[in-house]
């Protein structure tokens, strides 16, 4: 009855497969086309330091998107990264100025974030709500609270030694970048190899077996949202770093771009499915294409019109590769 | 009415905020407790806090009570306008209105009309029926900062600008002013015109990738004081800083303190605070029966390292010293 | 009395108004097959998703070695040795057979990596008594439903637990694979592990249980010693009435409905065959053999590559269901809750839904015709209880199932595709069904049933084809239609000489 | 077996119930809480006056609200319903300024908003693209399509035959209240009474199971998307005659407010669920937050403040008065 799926070269092909999905190859081939176009239409776009400028330029939607990706496998989604990345900028920006040391200033910011992600957790999980309409709701309070701590103001003076830990580089490539691919790595570790990744996957493949199963449905929800809320405090403080302030507003429709990334990487918003190598190639598309279009001095009608035919034209190649499912 | 559209940056039947008084004396005596409402664009950008905080120092002054709200966001065109005719509804009486847009407020025009409430339009966007308008003319930030790379850079060069979100009134104006005017002078090349959506991140990287692909840049012209503080740290961080020049506008007082640091190169001060002195004053007048001119035109000054202890720190009187710049 | 290993103690159970089960008490000792029989509805699945920690009972309590299961959960179910195999399928298809496995209690290395070598070599080995074509490294998605219920069943016997509940484990498989379940059955129960046996095929029931307590709405009616009791007095239990056995009577005529030449897809391989006016074809084969593609393709649901396909004598392009349902054909597929039901509706907007032209004649749906058209159906086909306006998805599977053939029976379909119409369904609703698809052909309808219950395909085919890998093996009339003809032609070839298979098909009585 | 459900009694009470569900229940008692907290605490909030007042603002979102609940229903969203009303406002008030009678102009703008809605249905219904991707490109294109096409510059001039239309009321209560009241009316007729209703429930409920059953799965989505635009186009026109002008960028972030307002309302976004009474009830919810707090001259980020946890609270009375499912 059943195909013989055991033969031995299957074995290594599929050994490969694995590691890099027929879906991930289709993200990649929307990647190469808008690098291919972007190479012949601007001088300059395929140089050594406009590349590491995209990768840089995508880091901090990437760190996003690759929270993102773990709240979408798990069924939900989060539409509050961005003012959870403002709340986080705050805090830890006064404390640096007020004169904390870097490590324990990020510390708190990050425990800002995950503390976000475990109420949008909490919600989602223990209380039962919708994760749309919850994280809906959060958007907009985070984004008061950051508001109201701060009246409004940014916050200037971020010390020199924070932003240095942010703004240097490791062997030539920009230290966002680095800790962006590390985060990365591990998160890629985490879907694969541990009991966690499988359990999202799970959840959100389906959360009836799941529990049957034993999976610990609410808790593994909570993670993957408290992740996501870390990793948004993490893209704050890469910015602030660069920027050298934090401002409450900062973040705005930063969901849309990191949705759209672990969309295009292909990431199901109906759950159990998304790879965190095709959410990082999805950034770098978003990020290539923005640079590209600015490179291009797009009018900006134009850009924005272009941001949303490639959007529709990454799903349309990627859906060409693929076949539908 | 028969009033034609309002633009507020050619209206014939203006006056100079300085002459008020002497046009029209002093202000007439107001009833008791009269209730003012200002409505602005939101409170999360400094320049309209400013405003407000102007709204609150003349009426304080002149005992009248004042409400100021805000939409929760920038763009949220019905949520200001819900505001807007809540206030209409509870009786104030004078509107001070900075719209979201040129149109979005129109409905409070006519119905304080029928309400007999007399409303002012406070700076950028230009509701077309308005009967009054307060605030400096848009345009003329671009063209300032314009001139001064005219003056200071007689050989020309290249300069981008950083746009703020595509469509809004006074991105529009501002971005027209200045690549009109220095394109005019034909030595200068704007070599990139790009959205920065009034977002210091985008307007970062945006200046990035431009200083990338032109490392000859010389001048960043941006639509607001958080963009040109983005592009400030793209500047420094692509070591250029002695190179590139980087203006702003609205002078908020995070852009005084990076010109007074030597990072910011400048920006177009339409001194928030004034405006909203003047434009309380105008519609106190308006409620005690004054005639008025329909455009009240209040200052704005190009403030860089050389003038900017002039504008601002200790002691500094700003209002007397626009005064003095506007009979200069 | 010595303690018991499993003892239920008074479980009652009610979702909201509704108490499906009324103070259920047995026991079950250590190594006993105990079977659990009732109608469908009757509570079995409830009684044991109490039992697994899925529902918290409303009164009463389980005892294992005569202690209470203290927190309720499916984690400290599966601690006090409780393992439990699902009437319907839980597992997440994206990931592996050995994933899902080992799913909520993973192996690792350093108590954080999952091992999956590890994982994967002692889900084969568990999976190889039954079935050892499985991959444990495939996507369960990818599998068919006969193998992922092998793998549930595999799953629950890696558990290394003290009672196994199997709440109808068979119900997609056939005769030999039953064979091999019930060695480990015996086995396990020779080593002193528990097992609670639900299946609606009594022939299972007698083979392999002891006793067994026999449930009808939501009470215990009766605990019979499998060794002192015969089918029909354990089906009169269930029932609480006497059924009526009847023979098959053909109302076949000459006049041809529906005619297939050379159709082929995916896994149907240039099939050609004839409908008659009245007719009853049953279709048989293995698990696999493309019976479920052959009739998706004729419902329009399955793209065809080739062929034509005729009503009477009109060649149809059969591009959708819609089409299909046009022409007068109605399909009732095998997976239910993927393919059947639409779970937050009533059950009678789930019948509304293929025949809406009869239900909304002027565009608007006519609640009364709603009402009266449904409960008409709803009544031929039996629901329990007869609630045409609650969701259908707090109905049983059997029930559900009843839906699903009023659906058709609304929309006046001529030509009835059944795939596996019985699968999960007890023996009062079987009987109906049975009679149900004679009146059919009495009234003229033609309908093709495709089952893996050889004495089901017989009962009611007036001619059966049988199908091998993707194509037709043979046509068998009228007094050709033996088991063993059937399991003979149903065989692949390589496989002919494997005599245990077809002996296995052959043993196979139900009912 | 049955518990009988057939007493007399309980007959009439279902028929109730079935009318007002137990859901919809839910979602009234948080607007009644609402209501009753700011008639304590603004004096006038329950005048004649600011009720209607209420209704009218709320009347803009609930028309949107109401294609979001269909395409909810159906398992989709639309993201793009702000820039669809703005690319249907501009054609319409540039066709009106040029002279075209106000029924023409008002008729090719609808169509311009059912032709955005067809685009976003055919990508995701016969394309099979994933519905959030879809109208989050879209939501730019259009966007951009409506700028490019204006040039930035809002239409202004639109003549008082048009306006009047809008700005009128019928005995006493404002027209766009009456004609929303309509759009409502129709909307909870399709949905209960109309085999398209019953289709949109199907499809959104269990897709494959729909199939089967012979329903046209990618008419029926293609029609829940062509309504959305639809009637974002009227909720635009409505807009435009209030304001007398339109603008390229009307609409900014009117899909958050229309989902909120449908999931406040009892629309799972998971599909298969939602209902037109719930939506207007949501929506109402919203328009007297916003009023109330604004009569109160609420501080505007206290007042994003209480959006945000308005919504949230909303759920979690809704969650309450209903029990887990
Ligand atoms: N790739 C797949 N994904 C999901 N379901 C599948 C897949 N392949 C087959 N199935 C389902 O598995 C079931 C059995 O497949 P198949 O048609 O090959 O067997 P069959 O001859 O119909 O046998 P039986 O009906 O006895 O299982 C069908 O319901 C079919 O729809
Ligand atoms: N979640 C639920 N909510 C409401 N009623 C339910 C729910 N689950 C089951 N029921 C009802 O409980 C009764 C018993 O169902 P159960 O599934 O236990 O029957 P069963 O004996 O296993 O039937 P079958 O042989 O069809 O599997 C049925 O009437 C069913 O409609
Ligand atoms: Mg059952
Ligand atoms: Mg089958």
């Amino acid at each position: 009855m059943s195909q013989a799926t055991s033969k031995p070269e299957t074995g290594l092909f599929q050994a490969t497969i694995s590691r890099f999905s027929v879906r991930d190859a289709g993200t990649l081939i929307g990647l190469i086309v808008i690098m291919a176009v972007f190479a012949i239409l601007v001088p300059g776009f395929l140089s050594e330091r406009n590349l590491l400028n995209i990768l840089q330029q995508s880091s901090i939607n990437a760190c996003l998107a690759l929270g993102m990706t773990l709240v979408i496998i798990s069924g939900g989604i989060d539409l509050s990264v961005g003012p959870t990345a403002a709340l986080s900028a705050v805090l830890t920006a006064t404390l640096l100025v007020i004169g904390i040391p870097a490590p324990v200033a990020i510390a708190v910011g990050l425990a800002m974030g995950a503390a976000c992600g475990l109420f949008n957790g909490f919600m989602v999980a223990i209380v039962g709500l919708q994760p749309f309409i919850v994280t809906l709701g959060t958007l907009s309070t985070f984004r008061a609270l950051a508001l109201i701590y701060t009246g409004g103001n940014p916050v200037l003076g971020i010390p020199d030694d924070f932003r240095a830990i942010f703004n240097g580089s490791i062997f030539g490539v920009p230290t966002p970048v680095v800790i962006v691919g590390l985060v990365a790595f591990v998160a890629w570790a985490v879907l694969k190899k541990t009991p966690f990744g499988e359990y999202l996957l799970a959840v959100g493949g389906n959360e009836e077996a799941a529990h049957i199963a034993g999976v610990p449905i609410a808790r593994t929800k909570i993670a993957a949202y408290a992740i996501s809320g870390t990793l948004a405090a993490l893209a704050a403080m890469i910015l602030i770093g660069r920027l050298g302030a934090a401002e409450p507003i900062l973040g705005n429709l930063w969901e849309l771009d990191a949705i759209a990334a672990a969309a295009i990487g292909g990431a199901s918003l109906m759950g159990g499915k998304g790879s965190v190598v095709g959410t990082i190639l999805g950034a770098i598309i978003l990020g290539a294409m923005r640079n590209g279009l600015t490179l291009m001095n797009v009018q900006s009608f134009y850009q924005l019109l272009a941001t949303g035919l490639i959007i529709l034209a990454a799903m349309l190649i990627d859906r060409a590769t693929r076949g539908r499912e | 009415q028969g009033l034609a559209p309002l633009n507020s940056d050619t209206e014939a039947d203006r006056l100079d905020w300085s002459e008020l008084d002497s046009t029209l004396g002093a202000l007439p005596t107001l009833p008791e407790g009269l209730r003012a409402g200002g409505v602005s664009k939101t409170l999360t950008n400094e320049y309209w806090r400013s405003l407000g905080e102007g709204y609150q120092k003349f009426a304080d002054a002149n005992g009248v009570n004042l409400a100021y709200q805000a939409a929760q966001s920038e763009g949220d065109q019905l949520g200001q306008l819900t505001i807007a005719e809540g206030m209409v509804t509870q009786g104030y009486n004078v509107l001070l209105l900075s719209p979201q847009t040129d149109a979005n407020l129109q409905p409070v025009l006519e119905q304080a009309a029928a309400a007999g409430i007399p409303v002012v339009n406070v700076n950028d966007a230009v509701i077309p029926g308005a009967e009054h308008y307060v605030g400096n003319v848009q345009r003329d930030n671009g063209v300032r900062v314009a001139n001064w790379f005219i003056e200071n850079y007689p050989e020309g060069g290249k300069v981008a600008v950083i746009e703020g979100q595509p469509g809004v009134f006074a991105a529009v104006q501002r971005t027209d002013g200045f690549t009109a005017t220095i394109e005019a002078s034909g030595k200068f090349e704007v070599v990139a015109s790009v959205p920065g959506n009034w977002d210091r991140q985008l307007s970062y990287d945006a200046a990035t990738n431009i200083l990338n692909q032109h490392p000859d840049l010389i001048g960043f012209y941006a639509n607001n004081d958080g963009m040109a503080l983005g592009i400030v740290e793209a500047v420094k961080a692509a070591n250029l800083k002695d190179q590139v020049a980087v203006f702003g506008t609205d002078g908020i007082s995070d852009a005084y303190a990076s010109i007074r640091a030597g990072d910011l190169t400048g920006t177009v001060d339409s001194f928030p605070v004034l405006t909203g002195e003047v434009a309380m004053e105008v519609a106190l007048r308006l409620v005690g029966g004054q005639d008025l001119p329909r455009v009240v035109a209040t200052p704005q000054a190009l403030i860089t390292a050389d003038n900017v202890d002039r504008y601002s720190g200790e002691g500094v009187d700003v209002r007397a010293v626009l005064l003095e710049d506007a009979t200069k | 009395m010595t303690v018991s290993r499993l003892a239920f103690d008074g479980v009652t159970k009610s979702f909201g108004p509704l108490q499906v089960l009324k103070g259920v008490s047995f026991d079950v000792a250590p190594g006993e097959v105990h079977g659990l029989l009732g109608e469908n509805g009757a509570g079995k699945s409830t009684l044991l998703k109490i039992l697994s920690g899925v529902f918290k009972p409303t009164d009463g309590r389980v005892l294992i070695d005569g202690r209470p299961i203290d927190a309720h959960g499916p984690v400290s179910a599966r601690r006090a040795g409780i393992a439990m195999i699902h009437q319907e399928l839980q597992q997440v298809p994206r990931l592996t057979v050995a994933q899902n496995m080992f799913l909520g209690r993973p192996l690792t290395r350093f108590g954080v990596i999952v091992d999956h070598r590890e994982q994967e070599s002692l889900a084969a080995q568990a999976l190889k008594v039954i079935d050892p074509h499985i991959d444990p490294a495939a996507p369960i998605g990818s599998l068919k439903v006969a193998q992922r219920q092998i793998v549930e069943i595999a799953r629950a016997l890696l558990e290394d637990a003290k009672i196994i509940a199997m709440d109808e484990p068979t119900s997609s498989l056939t005769p030999s694979e039953f064979d091999r379940l019930a060695e480990i059955i015996l086995d396990l129960s020779g080593r002193g592990v528990s097992v609670v046996y639900v299946s609606h095929k009594m022939e299972e029931i007698f083979r392999i249980c002891t006793r067994s307590s026999v449930m009808r709405d939501g009470s215990l009616v009766g605990l019979v010693k499998m060794s002192e009791t015969d089918q029909k007095t354990v089906v009169q239990m269930m029932v609480g009435r006497e059924l009526s056995q009847q023979v098959h009577t053909s109302f076949a005529t000459e006049q041809v409905v529906l005619e297939a030449r050379n159709v082929s897809s995916d896994k149907v391989r240039d099939v050609s065959l004839t409908l008659h006016r009245g007719e009853v074809l049953g279709v048989a084969g293995l698990v696999g053999a493309g019976r479920t593609e052959l009739l998706r393709l004729l419902a329009g649901a399955d793209e065809r590559s080739t062929g034509e396909v005729f009503i009477d004598g009109e060649s149809v392009a059969l591009r959708s269901p819609r089409e299909a349902i046009a022409s007068g054909i109605g399909l009732v597929p095998e997976e239910r809750k993927r393919e059947g039901i639409v779970p937050l509706r009533s059950v009678q907007n789930n019948i509304v839904l293929a025949s809406m032209s009869r239900f909304a004649p002027r565009g608007i749906i006519n609640g009364g015709r709603l009402k009266s058209i449904s409960a008409v159906t709803l009544k031929e086909t039996g629901l329990r209880p007869f609630a045409p306006e609650r969701e259908i998805r707090r109905f049983s599977g059997g029930n559900q199932q009843k839906a699903i053939i009023s659906r058709w029976l609304a929309a006046e379909t001529r030509i009835f595709l059944f795939d596996e119409p019985t699968r999960g369904i007890d023996v009062g609703a079987k009987a109906e069904i049975y009679a149900l698809i004679e009146k059919l052909a009495k009234e003229g309808k033609s309908v093709i049933v495709v089952s893996s219950e050889l004495p089901e395909i017989i009962r009611l085919s007036d001619r059966v084809l049988v199908m091998r890998e993707g194509r037709l093996a043979a046509e068998l009339i009228g007094d050709e239609i033996t088991e063993h003809a059937i399991a003979a032609s149903a065989i692949p070839q390589s496989t002919v000489n494997d005599a245990a298979e077809e002996a296995a098909i052959v043993t196979n009585t139900s009912l």
